[in-house]
C-alpha cells in the first residue's frame, strides 16, 4: 500500500484476544498499523465522549457504540455489527452438558455466576432467559455480578461460583483455563435476543485510511472465520 | 431510595459500605494494634522486612490484589479450609466476611503505620514508672499507652476508614455486587458510569465527598485540639 | 540462710557498647545509700537493672531473702515492691494528680490498699500538694511534678525507694525545698533508698553510705564519714573539702539555732528540727579559718577548740588542715599556705576554728 | 519480550510504570514541598480544611476520581482552555501527560503528609540560628531544611512511586489504556486476566510485588540507618 | 538625628496570652547589657524581637542610627550583622564543626568573608575547639557545643552579640570555663553584648548595666554597680546580698595574687589576669566577718579598714551591714543580730571586715 498509516481503536475487553489475532493478519495484508486499547464498553464510552483519541470503537453491545453517533463523534453510516456473543452455561460439578435446566431448576449450587445485567449484555441475556423459562426466582438469591462477562468467568474459574452464564467464547479460546474441562451447555440462539456486539467509526477515524481498512477487514471472510472460531457469530 | 434533583437514589450501597468500613476499621484496629506494638519495640533488622511487608498492599493494584484473593479465598482454598478447621460455615467470598477481609488487607498499612508511630513515641520512663506502681503488661497497655496513643488510634481509625469506603478494586473482585450484601457505594457509582446514569454518579459522588470531607476534618480539628502532649 | 534487711548480688547488664558489671555487691536495706560516679559510668543503668525496668539484666539479685534476679530469670517489676522516682517525674500526662497518686494505690491488694488510703490525707498533705489535687499534671512546676512523683512512690509503701537525680532538673529554691522534704520523707517514713546525684551536697546531707561507681563497675562503698574523711574523696571534686558534723539540735536561742556537738555547740542561722534526735551540720573547708587565741571583738560566733591533725597539701596555694574537734569529730579547714606559714600551724597544735553561723548549711 | 517460565512477557508497560511513577514522583516532591511547609507553618484553622482537601484522594474510589479527572480535562474543558492559554497543545487525557497529572492527584497525600510532618519536626531555633548567620530563607530551605527532612523526603518519594506503580483505576479511565503510550503494568496485568492469559499476569504480579518489597526494605533499611537525629 | 551607639526603641509582641511591651527604652551599644528577671517574664521574648525573629514584633528600633523595625516593618534579620547564641547551642546537626563554623562565613560579603577567614585560626583556637573541627556536632559534650556555638557567632564579626542563657544547659565546671572564655571574649573583641542569665553571679561577673524585666515590661535599667547598691536587689534573691569590688592586679606573690583597691590590698587565692587593667573580685556578704579590732594570729588574710554606713535588717536573725572602705568602694557583710549587739556595731564606727582569700571567686 502506497500510505501506511497507524489506527487507534478501543474495543471492548471481551473480545481481546479475538482482534489481537485480526490485527495481526490486517497488518501482514495491507502494513497498516492497528493498536488497541481496551476496556470495559461504558469506560471507552465515556472516553471517547471525553475527546479519546479513539479512531473506531467495537463496542460489546450496540446501543454506547450507536450512543457515539448520537453524540456526533461517531459516523452512523459506519456502524455494522462485527459479531454476536453466545452464553453457555459452564459448570465443573454440575453435568450441565445434559441436563442444564434440571440443575438450575434444582438450584443444589451456591452461586450461580452472571455478568452484571445493568452493565454488561451477557448479563442482561442471562437474566432475561431465565426468567423466560420460569427459573429466574428459583435461583435469584444465589446470583452472583460479575463486573464484566470476564469477572463472572473468573468466579466460575476459581471454584467461587459452581456455575455460571459465560460467553462460549471463554470456553473454546485453547488457552481457557477450562479448556476441555467441565462440562458447558450453549443457549440456544433462539432463547434469547442476540448479543450484537456493534462497531462504528468515529469522526476522527473517518480521514485515517487504516481505520476505514480495518473496519472493512473486519468484514472479510478471514476476519469471520477468526471470530467464529473464537465462539462468536457473525450475521 | 431519595428523591435528590429529581434523581432517585437508591440508598442501600451507602449504608452497606458505612457498615463494611466500620467492621473493617474496628477489625484492622484489633488485629493492627498488637502487631504495631510488636514492631514499634522491635530491634532487629527483621523490622525493615516486615515493615516493607506491611506496606505492599499500597503498590499492589486493587483489581490484582481482588483477583488473588479470590484464588485464596475460593471454597474448595486452603484459607477456607483452615477457617472450616474451626467451625467457619459458608463462603468468604460473595459475602461481607469476604468483603471485610479483603478491606483489611487493602488497609492494613493506613492501620499499621500511625499505631506504630504512635507507640514509638512514648517514653519508656512512663511505663517504667507504671511497672513500678505494679501495672502489669495489658494494665500498662491499656491505661498508659492506649490513652497516650489517641492521636495514632484516631489518624488509623480515619485513613482505615476513609480507604475502604474508596476502595472499589478488592471489592469489586471479592463481592459479587449482590445488591443489599456486598454492592457498595463505589461500585455502585461505577455502575452508573457503565449504564450511563450521569447524574446518579454524580450526586452519589458528591454525597461521598462532602461526606469524607467532614469526617477528615472533624478528625483533624479533634486531634489539633485534644492531642495530649506527651512529655 | 540468705541475709535479710541486705541487698546482695552482682548483676550484669550489655546495653550497646556499655557494659555494666557490678561485680559483687552488698548493701543494708536501711537509710539512704547513694550511688555517685561520673556521667555515664552506670549509675541509672545499675539502678534499673535493681529495679527490674530492663529485661536483658542477668546476674544474681537477692533482696531481704528475696530472690529478684536469678541469671536470666527475673522478677517482675511490679512484684518487687519498690518505689521509683525518675529525673522528670515521669506522670502520666493525661492524668490529674490525683488520677496519678491512685494509679499505684489501686493496684495494691485489699488490706494494703486500706492501710494506703488511709495514709493519703497524711502523705500529700506532707508533701505539700493537698491543694493540687485535681490539677491536671501539665500545669504544674517543675518542683510540684516531683513532689507528685514522691507522694506517687511513697503510697505504695515501697520496700526500697530509688531515686534517679529526683532533683537535678529543678531551680535550686525547688531543690532545697525539696532536699528537705525528702530528708524528712526519709526520717518519717524510714524507707531504704537507693538515690543517685551528681551532687555532693546532696550526698552529704542524705547518705548513710556512698556506692561509688566507675566505668559500669561498683568502686567501693564506703560510709559517708569515710567517704567524707579522704582528702581526695570524688565528693571533693566540685566545692572542695567539705565537713559533716553531727549533733543534736537544742532550743533556740536569740534566734539562732544551737546544736551540741560533745561539749561544743555550734550555732547555726537557719533552723534544724528540733523534733530530730540527730542533725547534720555541712560545713565547706574554705568556710573555716584558724586562729591561734580564741578572738574576741569579731562577728564570727562559732569558736571550736581543735587539735591540728594533719596539714595536707592541696591545689597550690592552699593547705588542706585536718581539725579534731573536742568530741572527737573531725573538721577541715583551707588556708593558704602563707597563712600556714605566718601561723606556724603544725600537727598536734591546739586552735581555735572559726565558722560563720550563717555559713552553716543544714 | 522477555521469555519467562516459558511465558513471553511484554516489558513496555513496565518500563512505561516506572517512567509515569518516577515522573510522579518528581512532580509530587515539587509541588507538595512548598504545600507541606505552608502547611506545617499554618497556624489558623485553615489549616485543618487543607489537610482535609490534602487527604481526600484517599477517600475516593480511583475510578470515580479517574471519571471526574476525564471530565475536568476533556479537551474542551477549562483546564485545556485555560492551558492552551499559556501556549499548552496537544490534550491532557490518554498521554502520558494526563497519566502524570491524575496519578499526581491520586498520590498526593502520600507525598505531602510525610514532608509536613518532616517539616513540623524541625526546630525552630535552628532555623533562627541561621538566618543570624546571613542565610535567607530559600538559603535555609535548602540548607537546613531538606537535609534535616531527608527521612519525611525518603518516605513520601517511596509512598507516592508505590502508589503510582499501584494505581489502577485513574489509570485506566484518564490514560485510555493505548499500548506503549499510556498501557501501565496494573492494565496490563489486568488485561491478561480479562484475556484468560493468566500465565502472565502472574508472572508480571510476581516481578511487581518482588520489585515493590527490595524498593520498601531498602528505604525502610535506609530510613532507619541514616535517619540524622535532629537535636 | 538617631544617636549611635545606641540601641534605642520601644517594641510590642505578642505571643497568645503574653505580651511584651518593653516602653520606651535606651541602651549603649557598648560593654555588656545583662536581661535579668523570673522565669516567663520575657526576656528571651524581647531578645528575639531585637534580633528580628519574630515576625509579629511592631514597634520601633533604631540600633546605631539604623532603622531596625518601624511599625510593622522589620529589616531581616540577616541583614541586622548580629550574632546570636542559643540556650541549647542549635548547632547544625547535618553539619560537621568546621561546616557549622563555615556556615555563616560562606554568607559573608567578599570583603568581611576576607578578613573573617584570617581570623578564623584564632578564634578557633582562642575558644578551644580547634583540635575538634572535622568532628560531627553530635559527638560533642555540652560545653564543647556551646564553644562552638560562640565562636560560629564571633566569627561573623556581629554588630551586637546576642545570648540567651549560653551557659544555663551546662554542670558546673563547664560553665565556669565558659564564664572564662565569654569575659575574655568580650575583653578581646569588644563586642557590644546582649545576655540573658539567671545567675547572678554570671552578671555580677559580666554585666556593665543590667535590664530588670517584670510582666513583659522593662522595670528599670541600671549599672551594676547601682543594682548591686540596693539590698533588696533582685540580684541578691539566691545566695544573698553580694559586693562587686573594682581593682587592678598586681604581680602575684608567695603564690597568692593580690589586686590593689585604693591603698588597700586584696589577696586571691585564685589567678586574675594581670594582663587586664581592671578585674571584678565577687564577695558574698555572708563571706565577709567584722572584727573590732585588726586580729593578728588568725588565718583569714584580708583584713580591710572600713567605716559602717549603715545596718540593714535582712531575714532575722540576720544583718547587713553596708561598709565603706577606704577608696570609697561599697562592702556588704552579714552578721547575726546577736553578734550585732554583742560588737555593738552602729553607723560610723571604723571595723576592719575579714575576707578569706579562697572565699573570692574571679
Ligand atoms: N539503651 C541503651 N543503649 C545503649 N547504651 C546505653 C543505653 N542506656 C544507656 N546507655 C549507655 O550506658 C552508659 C551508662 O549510662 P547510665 O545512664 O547508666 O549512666 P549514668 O551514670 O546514669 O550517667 P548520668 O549521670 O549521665 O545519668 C552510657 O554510656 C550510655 O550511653
Ligand atoms: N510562641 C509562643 N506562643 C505563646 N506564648 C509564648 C510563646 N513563646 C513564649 N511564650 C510565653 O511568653 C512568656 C515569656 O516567655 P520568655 O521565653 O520570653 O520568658 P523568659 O523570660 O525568657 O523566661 P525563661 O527565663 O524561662 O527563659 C512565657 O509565659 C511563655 O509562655
Ligand atoms: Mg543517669
Ligand atoms: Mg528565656
Amino acid at each position: 500500500p502506497a500510505m501506511a498509516d497507524t489506527a487507534n481503536i478501543a474495543v471492548a475487553a471481551n473480545f481481546t484476544k479475538t482482534i489481537e489475532e485480526i490485527g495481526q493478519v490486517f497488518e501482514k495484508q495491507t502494513g497498516h498499523q492497528v493498536k488497541f486499547a481496551f476496556g470495559p464498553t461504558g469506560k471507552l464510552y465515556a472516553q471517547i465522549k471525553n475527546g479519546a483519541p479513539f479512531d473506531a470503537f467495537f463496542g460489546a453491545d450496540e446501543k454506547r457504540p450507536l450512543k457515539t453517533a448520537e453524540d456526533g463523534i461517531g459516523i452512523e453510516k459506519s456502524y455494522f455489527v462485527y459479531a454476536q456473543g453466545q452464553i453457555a452455561l459452564y459448570s465443573a460439578k454440575y453435568p450441565v452438558a445434559e441436563h442444564a435446566l434440571e440443575v438450575l431448576k434444582e438450584a443444589k449450587f451456591n452461586h450461580l455466576a452472571i455478568a452484571n445485567p445493568k452493565t454488561a449484555p451477557y448479563g442482561e441475556r442471562a437474566e432475561a432467559y431465565l426468567q423466560k423459562v420460569g427459573l429466574y426466582d428459583g435461583v435469584k438469591a444465589k446470583l452472583v455480578n460479575g463486573e464484566s462477562i470476564a469477572h463472572a468467568f473468573q468466579y466460575v474459574v476459581t471454584n467461587n461460583a459452581e456455575i455460571g452464564f459465560v460467553a462460549l467464547s471463554q470456553l473454546v479460546d485453547p488457552q481457557s483455563p477450562v479448556y476441555q474441562k467441565g462440562q458447558y451447555w450453549i443457549v440456544p440462539q433462539s432463547e434469547y435476543k442476540p448479543i450484537n456486539q456493534g462497531a462504528i467509526l468515529t469522526q476522527r477515524g473517518a480521514n485515517n485510511v487504516a481505520a476505514t481498512a480495518f473496519m472493512e477487514f473486519v468484514k472479510t471472510p478471514k476476519a469471520i472465520e477468526i471470530i467464529q472460531r473464537y465462539g462468536y457469530n457473525v450475521q | 431510595m431519595l428523591e435528590l434533583f429529581g434523581t432517585s437514589v437508591n440508598l442501600a450501597p451507602i449504608w452497606l459500605t458505612l457498615e463494611v468500613a466500620a467492621i473493617t476499621t474496628v477489625v484492622l484496629l484489633l488485629l493492627g494494634t498488637p502487631l504495631a506494638w510488636w514492631m514499634a519495640k522491635m530491634r532487629s533488622s527483621n523490622k525493615v522486612v516486615l515493615e516493607a511487608l506491611v506496606a505492599l498492599p499500597l503498590v499492589l493494584p486493587p483489581t490484582v490484589l481482588g483477583f488473588y484473593l479470590l484464588i485464596i479465598f475460593n471454597p474448595t482454598g486452603p484459607v477456607t479450609e483452615f477457617l472450616r478447621f474451626f467451625g467457619f460455615e459458608g463462603q468468604l467470598t460473595f459475602s461481607k466476611t469476604g468483603l471485610v477481609i479483603g478491606s483489611v488487607f487493602y488497609s492494613l498499612p493506613f492501620a499499621v503505620q500511625p499505631l506504630m508511630h504512635a507507640f514509638e513515641a512514648i517514653p519508656q520512663r512512663l511505663l517504667d514508672a507504671a511497672s513500678t506502681l505494679r501495672a502489669s503488661f495489658l494494665d500498662r497497655f491499656f491505661t498508659i499507652v492506649v490513652p497516650l496513643s489517641q492521636r495514632g488510634f484516631l489518624v488509623a481509625a480515619t485513613l482505615a476508614f476513609a480507604h475502604t469506603v474508596g476502595e472499589f478494586g478488592v471489592v469489586l473482585m471479592v463481592g459479587g455486587n449482590i445488591p443489599g450484601q456486598t454492592r457498595m457505594v463505589s461500585i455502585d457509582i461505577f455502575d452508573h458510569v457503565e449504564s450511563l446514569e450521569y447524574d446518579q454518579a454524580h450526586i452519589l459522588s458528591a454525597m461521598m465527598l462532602i461526606f469524607s470531607l467532614c469526617v477528615l476534618m472533624l478528625v483533624y480539628g479533634l486531634n489539633r485540639r485534644f492531642g495530649v502532649k506527651v512529655g | 540462710m540468705a541475709a535479710i534487711h541486705v541487698i546482695q548480688g552482682h548483676l550484669k547488664l550489655l546495653l550497646g557498647h556499655f557494659q555494666l558489671d557490678s561485680g559483687e555487691f552488698e548493701l543494708p536495706l536501711q537509710g539512704v545509700t547513694v550511688l555517685f560516679g561520673r556521667s555515664g559510668s552506670g549509675k541509672s543503668t545499675l539502678l534499673r537493672a535493681i529495679s527490674g525496668l530492663d529485661k536483658q539484666t542477668e546476674g544474681l539479685l537477692r533482696v531481704n531473702g528475696q530472690v529478684w534476679q536469678n541469671g536470666k530469670h527475673s522478677l517482675p517489676t511490679p512484684q518487687r515492691h519498690i518505689g521509683f522516682v525518675f529525673q522528670d517525674a515521669a506522670l502520666f500526662p493525661h492524668m490529674s494528680v490525683r488520677q496519678n497518686l491512685l494509679y499505684g494505690l489501686k493496684r495494691l491488694p485489699k488490706a494494703e490498699r486500706k492501710a494506703a488510703e488511709a495514709d493519703f490525707e497524711g502523705i500529700v498533705t506532707r508533701v505539700g500538694i493537698a491543694d493540687k489535687l485535681d490539677r491536671g499534671v501539665n500545669f504544674l512546676s517543675g518542683g510540684e511534678r516531683q513532689r507528685v512523683a514522691i507522694a506517687r512512690a511513697l503510697l505504695m509503701r515501697p520496700k526500697l525507694l530509688c531515686m534517679d537525680e529526683p532533683l537535678s532538673a529543678l531551680d535550686w529554691r525547688s531543690k532545697s525545698e525539696l532536699l528537705k522534704l525528702i530528708e524528712d520523707v526519709v526520717a518519717e517514713y524510714r524507707i531504704p533508698m537507693l538515690y543517685i546525684t551528681h551532687a555532693p551536697a546532696e550526698v552529704e546531707r542524705l547518705a548513710d553510705r556512698v556506692v561509688f561507681m566507675k566505668d559500669g563497675r561498683i568502686e567501693t562503698i564506703e560510709t559517708l564519714q569515710e567517704a567524707l574523711a579522704r582528702p581526695d574523696s570524688p565528693l571533693f571534686d566540685d566545692q572542695g573539702a567539705v565537713s559533716v558534723l553531727h549533733g543534736q539540735p537544742l532550743p533556740s536561742q536569740e534566734g539562732l539555732h544551737p546544736i551540741r556537738l560533745g561539749s561544743d555547740t555550734l550555732w547555726l542561722s537557719e533552723g534544724a528540727d528540733t523534733q530530730r534526735e540527730q542533725v547534720r551540720a555541712r560545713i565547706l573547708a574554705r568556710d573555716v579559718s584558724i586562729a591561734l587565741s580564741d578572738p574576741k571583738d569579731l562577728s564570727v560566733i562559732n569558736h571550736l577548740y581543735c587539735e591540728i591533725v594533719e596539714l595536707v597539701e592541696s591545689a597550690a596555694p592552699r593547705l588542706l588542715v585536718r581539725l579534731q574537734m573536742q568530741d572527737g569529730q573531725k573538721l577541715f579547714a583551707e588556708v593558704t599556705t602563707h597563712s600556714a606559714r605566718r601561723l606556724g600551724l603544725q600537727p598536734g597544735q591546739k586552735v581555735y576554728a572559726l565558722i560563720k553561723a550563717v555559713s552553716l548549711t543544714e
